[in-house]
């Protein structure tokens, strides 16, 4: 989950990628545009070959078409939209409150010794415990409203932006802090327009990995005390043996967190914008 | 410039007391710099020279506080070097500009000490990058600057600082000799002026005799200081009959710096 | 011997299965037994009707929306009912003695399982409006005690904890209208291919089953065996005071797989036909223990 | 997750720390050795107090005592020790398979731009699905026996350590492989001499997250046709409230992970060794 | 040595044909390299000179195949080239050492296209090291090194690989006069034994008349070819009365790197 560009030599537009060695017409036709159009397309296609071939019931692998229909009828009588607009607020609260707790606690982890060493054994043991485990934990502390479903995203993305963010600021190249205590700046400036900056790339592909999360554990979040959104969905569909809605659901989880993660990716190559010059 | 603190012609001082810096690692020990004292009395200009991997970079990185010598102590005006300060301004040998500011960026980072306002601010930067001839290139970052200019942004960026100690290690190697030449301006123009206490690595020995007041050589690996000169030639210096002391000392010099039994294979560019 | 594969979890409500291994009564009979756990019925409903087990144990709920959404699978036996199927609820709220005093209470199940058709049943016979809210089974006494929610309609494993973790405040509401029947469905696959298999298998549950009735007190241990602590012989019996243990196949049974399935249909969540006696009598096969047990089977 | 060190300028043993400004002695007296001490004694301080209070029943949120107690219970049983090599030696497989195979097709992606093509989309979109999600699926396709939980803990390990492998073989600084080709170092060379140790820091960025992935994914995994293991046991423990065993397992998991995690950090630091000199 | 691919004279034949090279980013185009012609004939040794930021280093890169020409084509032996190839050998600016491998790791690294066996391989890997005088650092990985060390051991791993032309960006810049003198003799040797065509950039207008057969000056960025000379003189040379014509040229090449009217500010090495 690492998403750190060395700055290349040479860059600019004429820069030559040394990397595929291939054909140049083959990758020119795959361009960007067309490449998940194909990728699509061969899933599809060996997806209704598996379901025509009946290996096992409909009922339980769907044929892209039932799924369809499912997502169609989810559609038509306004529950996806509910669903969809529910969990995006649940997975957003939680990823807003984990990430600037996890930035916040990164930077105190990584900078300040003192708090490094009283935390730090804590969180190591904290990170191999699953959101689900302490779902019923969560409930306990915070309810069975929207508290307890923030908590268990939050949880899980707070700790990946912590870690993340420790690291980057751990790994400072030294160099630049040398220059810039060097060159008299202050702590406050050092920090903000040196240890942040340079940190960035790895908050960012913390922060980055913190929405994956958001959406990955909306699914144990809305397992208590949720009558709507797409984990709950998900969970009734099960409930009811609706294995097509499953599969829609799990696609529009899939292309949703999808789509938010391209927004990040771009968000932070324009802010860290310099990593690839 | 606004600032007057390294006008104080008694700030600056630098002792190199016994100092000597050790390297381990799992292969065993490697001394990278043997027993060196030297005193750099305030608003000097010294250049030390020696050959490849004798130590230079590392005695600058301790006098940065960079690296911690492994006997003896460092002091600056009377108070030992324990880390990296705002007294001691490093022209670094890889540049280490920060490539998430512009070249204008990374200057006024430097210039932030001082509390200029907004248009003084860019203004004084603007005329840093003139000095060295890139105030078309202020919006360039520094993955899209050619060698040189990354070392020109460098020294622009230290400079202005102002700081009363400079240390500069092979400032000037990726510059080409006409560059090079203007720096040489640049840099004595401002040492003149800021009275900054200079210790300058260099491979060149036409170059020290330019512009530094004492010239140290040191020894191959481990280093040690074998040699000493002062130099009194008022400047603006050239290599040349004109200045007949310097033409020795070059000489000495270029002898010191050859191993073997001095061997003439006329490739040196031996002044007739 | 062939090997079956059977997705039970040790629970108190089916002393046939465990007093059946405790005799060893599926190897005399050549059964190679391979038994799998799951959390909850329906999980071992879902690998049954994946092809991976031959029999699964569960209450009939899940049985039902496997019937509406046509999968492949029968009930061959229903081994108990449970007949303490109860509200509960915190003395802080109320004192929980008609189903009126769960008027615009905030009420926690489980919703899409039996105990939310139970609900339902009794706030619907009662003309009873409370909200309903989601919860799982395991967070329903915590919520509880934090009054997240004022009453509760849980899986009756979870009474016994409810009842301590409450202490004083715990009360209950025994209202009638339903019974959860542990039923045993085997897959499309032993139905059709495997009839021996089956009648030897419904023999050895059979037996265990005459042998329950005779000695309730060794059904006890044997069940508080399996539980491995969880559960102590007195505990069981207390249980089994709401538990009407016996193998049979009836038209109680169908009866409430239909009125459950025109629950479930009226959700909207399936799509799926009103369900009829017949079309529910279809996924009932009473072949087998007939074979085995005629006199347990009562269906018209 | 980050765990790349720059090549500091310095380095060696005398090198100054440039980072935490703070009283010498204040970071001499926590040295390595006591800081994990110092923060058990801590979070056990503070947890004591809380549970003291009485706030919350001690069903809910127990002691430490009656934790340490539970711990006990289950050594005295056996089941301690019996879940924990079972439980460890499903993660194990599951992590082998899956970070063989994510390292494989992290290598493929990233560097057959066809392959790129045609399965990145597609691992995007697989990338916001949780496993617990999959694990009705994971059974009808790969059965209640180990097949499924292998298959559980291998896609989550597979797709993290994927991507991972997939960033850092795309993003070898350009002037690695310029030197390569320029040396006229045959594929096969430049693969295992250059582009392997290049995007080794990366790559190992990726397992150590797979191997918490591994971990975290136990549970979920053994929702299902499980019958030992500690996820299992998380799961008994829940249906009969038995907080006090919760909380000593989630202890055992964290325990457990923070072990692994160490020891892998600890290989990956000697093995990728000229990052930090 | 044992290969002798570099040895067939007529192989090596460099083509840069009506080449220009535009960079593009947000805020515009920029011209890094005007449109130069240029042809390298087999086995010979050619200088390019220049101000910083003029496209030396653009220069090299299009010819190493790293860019792409944004017009023109450029040949190697008739092929066009399209990316980076054996034929082509470059020493790196920025040294490109493998930070994985040691000293000999990467030079190593460069001898294996050769199929030589185990300890062949260790030999000639340590006698590469050894003539630039790193024997003693062999086992030290690049982090361990100082500049010009690892200046030195990417120049022995270029060397070693024999390639039949040879680029070459400031090879020389980190090192001290001795041992860069040792480098030169010890690329003429290199050069002259296997006689691949050499393409040299540098800032020392002495280095490039010692050394080469042509000699480009650029003009200031975008850089182009504003003077080109032959020097016949035989080897070993020296910038010495010996060399009258040298001298000559080489007050020529100052001047026109001068950008101002030739003020005589006296501070260049002005030879009498
Ligand atoms: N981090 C390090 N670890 C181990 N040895 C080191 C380290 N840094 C430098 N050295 C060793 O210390 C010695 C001196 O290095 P230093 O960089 O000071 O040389 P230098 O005089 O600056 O040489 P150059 O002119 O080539 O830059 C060298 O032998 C080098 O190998
Ligand atoms: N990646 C890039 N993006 C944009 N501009 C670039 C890039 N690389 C180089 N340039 C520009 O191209 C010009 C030529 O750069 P180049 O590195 O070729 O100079 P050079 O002649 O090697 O200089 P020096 O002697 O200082 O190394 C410079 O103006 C530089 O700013
Ligand atoms: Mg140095
Ligand atoms: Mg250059």
């Amino acid at each position: 989950m690492v998403d750190i560009r060395e700055t290349s030599a040479a860059g600019g537009a004429s820069s030559r990628r040394v990397v595929p060695r291939l054909p140049a017409l083959v990758a020119g036709v795959m361009g960007s545009v067309a490449s998940p159009l194909i990728s699509f397309v061969i899933v599809l296609a060996i997806w209704s070959l598996v379901s025509a071939l009946k290996v096992v019931p409909d009922a339980i692998f769907p044929s892209p078409w039932s799924v369809a229909s499912a997502f169609a009828e989810m559609m038509e009588n306004g529950v996806f939209f509910s669903d969809l607009g529910i969990s995006v607020s649940r997975a957003a609260t939680g990823f807003v409150i984990g990430a600037s707790l996890g930035v916040a606690m990164g930077v105190l982890t990584g900078r300040v010794a003192v708090i490094r060493t009283v935390l730090n054994p804590f969180m190591t043991l904290l990170r191999p415990i699953p959101a689900i485990a302490l779902v019923p934990v969560a409930i306990v502390w915070f309810g069975i409203g929207e508290g307890s479903k923030y908590f268990v995203i939050s949880y899980t993305v707070f700790l990946t932006v912590w870690f993340n963010t420790h690291h980057g600021m751990e790994y400072i190249p030294d160099i630049y802090l040398r220059a810039s205590q060097s060159l008299g700046a202050s702590r406050l400036r050092e920090f903000f327009q040196v240890v942040i900056p340079a940190a960035a790339p790895h908050i960012f592909a913390g922060i980055r990995l913190g929405v994956a999360l958001a959406f990955l554990s909306l699914v144990a979040a809305e397992l208590s005390g949720a009558s709507s959104g797409i984990g709950y969905r998900l969970q009734e569909s099960r409930q009811y043996i609706r294995t097509d809605r499953m599969f829609a659901l799990l696609i529009e989880l899939g292309v949703l967190g999808a789509i938010v993660d391209t927004i990040v990716h771009r968000i932070g190559k324009r802010i860290v914008h310099w990593q690839q010059s | 410039m606004s600032s007057n603190i390294a006008a104080l012609a008694d700030e600056g001082r630098v002792e190199i007391d016994h100092v000597s810096i050790r390297f381990t690692s799992k292969k065993g020990d490697h001394l990278a710099l043997a027993e060196t004292r030297l005193q750099l009395e305030p608003g000097t200009f010294t250049a030390l020279i020696g050959p490849s991997g004798c130590g230079k970079s590392t005695l600058l990185n301790a006098l940065a506080g960079f690296v911690e010598p492994t006997a003896g102590q460092i002091r600056i005006d009377g108070r030992p070097v324990d880390g990296p300060g705002p007294n001691v301004g490093v022209v670094f040998q890889q540049y280490a500009l920060f490539p998430w500011f512009t070249a204008l960026g990374n200057v006024k980072f430097a210039l932030q000490r001082f509390g200029l306002g907004k248009t003084e601010l860019h203004e004084r930067a603007m005329a840093a990058l003139a000095e060295v001839g890139l105030e078309t290139q202020a919006d360039k970052f520094p993955g899209q600057l050619s060698g040189g200019m990354k070392q020109r942004v460098g020294i622009a960026r230290t400079l202005a600082y102002e700081p009363k100690v400079l240390l500069m290690d092979e400032p000037f190697g990726a510059l080409d000799a006409q560059t090079r030449r203007e720096m040489h301006d640049l840099l004595l123009r401002v040492w003149e002026k800021h009275k900054a206490t200079v210790l300058f690595v260099t491979h060149d020995v036409d170059e020290a005799l330019l512009l530094a007041d004492h010239v140290h050589v040191l020894s191959r690996a481990p280093g040690r200081i074998i040699r000493s000169y002062d130099l009194s030639a008022s400047r603006p210096r050239a290599i040349s009959r004109d200045f007949p002391d310097l033409l020795d000392t070059r000489e000495e010099i270029l002898a010191l710096l050859k191993p073997e039994p001095a061997e003439d294979r006329g490739d040196v560019a031996s002044v007739s | 011997a062939d090997t079956v594969n059977f997705a039970w979890t040790p629970n108190p409500q089916t002393p046939q299965v465990d007093v059946a291994l405790a005799k060893g009564y599926f190897e005399d009979a050549g059964i190679d037994l391979n038994i799998v756990s799951f959390p909850s019925g329906r999980e071992g409903f879902e690998a049954l009707l994946g092809g991976q087990v031959d029999f699964a144990f569960m209450a009939e709920f899940p049985a039902v929306t496997g019937a509406l959404t046509g999968q492949d699978f029968g009930v061959v036996a229903d081994l108990a009912r449970f007949t303490g199927s109860r509200i509960i609820g915190s003395a802080e709220y109320g004192q929980f003695e008609t189903p009126a005093d769960l008027e615009g209470l905030q009420i926690g199940t489980t919703l899409g399982t039996n105990v939310d058709y139970y609900l339902s049943e009794v706030l619907s016979g009662a003309d009873v409006q409370a909200e309903v809210i989601n919860a799982s089974p395991v967070d329903l006494v915590s919520s509880l005690v934090r009054g997240d929610i004022q009453a509760a309609v849980m899986f009756p494993t979870f009474y016994a904890n409810a009842k301590s973790t409450l202490g004083d405040n715990y009360r209950e509401l025994r209202a009638p209208g339903y019974q959860v029947h542990f039923i045993i469905a085997a897959s499309g696959d032993a139905i059709e291919n495997k009839q021996e298999m089956m009648e030897v298998f419904l023999g050895a549950l059979a037996k265990a089953d005459a042998d329950v009735k005779a000695d309730p007190k060794a059904a006890m241990e044997a069940v508080a065996a399996n539980m491995k602590g969880a559960m102590d012989v007195a505990a069981v019996e207390t249980m089994w005071q709401d538990v009407d243990v016996g193998m049979e196949l009836d038209d109680d049974l169908l009866n409430l797989l239909v009125s459950e399935g025109k629950w479930i249909v009226s959700k909207g969540v399936i799509k799926a036909d009103e369900p009829t006696t017949e079309s529910m009598r279809a996924y009932i096969v009473d072949a087998p223990l007939k074979a085995v047990a005629p006199s347990a089977v009562d269906l018209n």
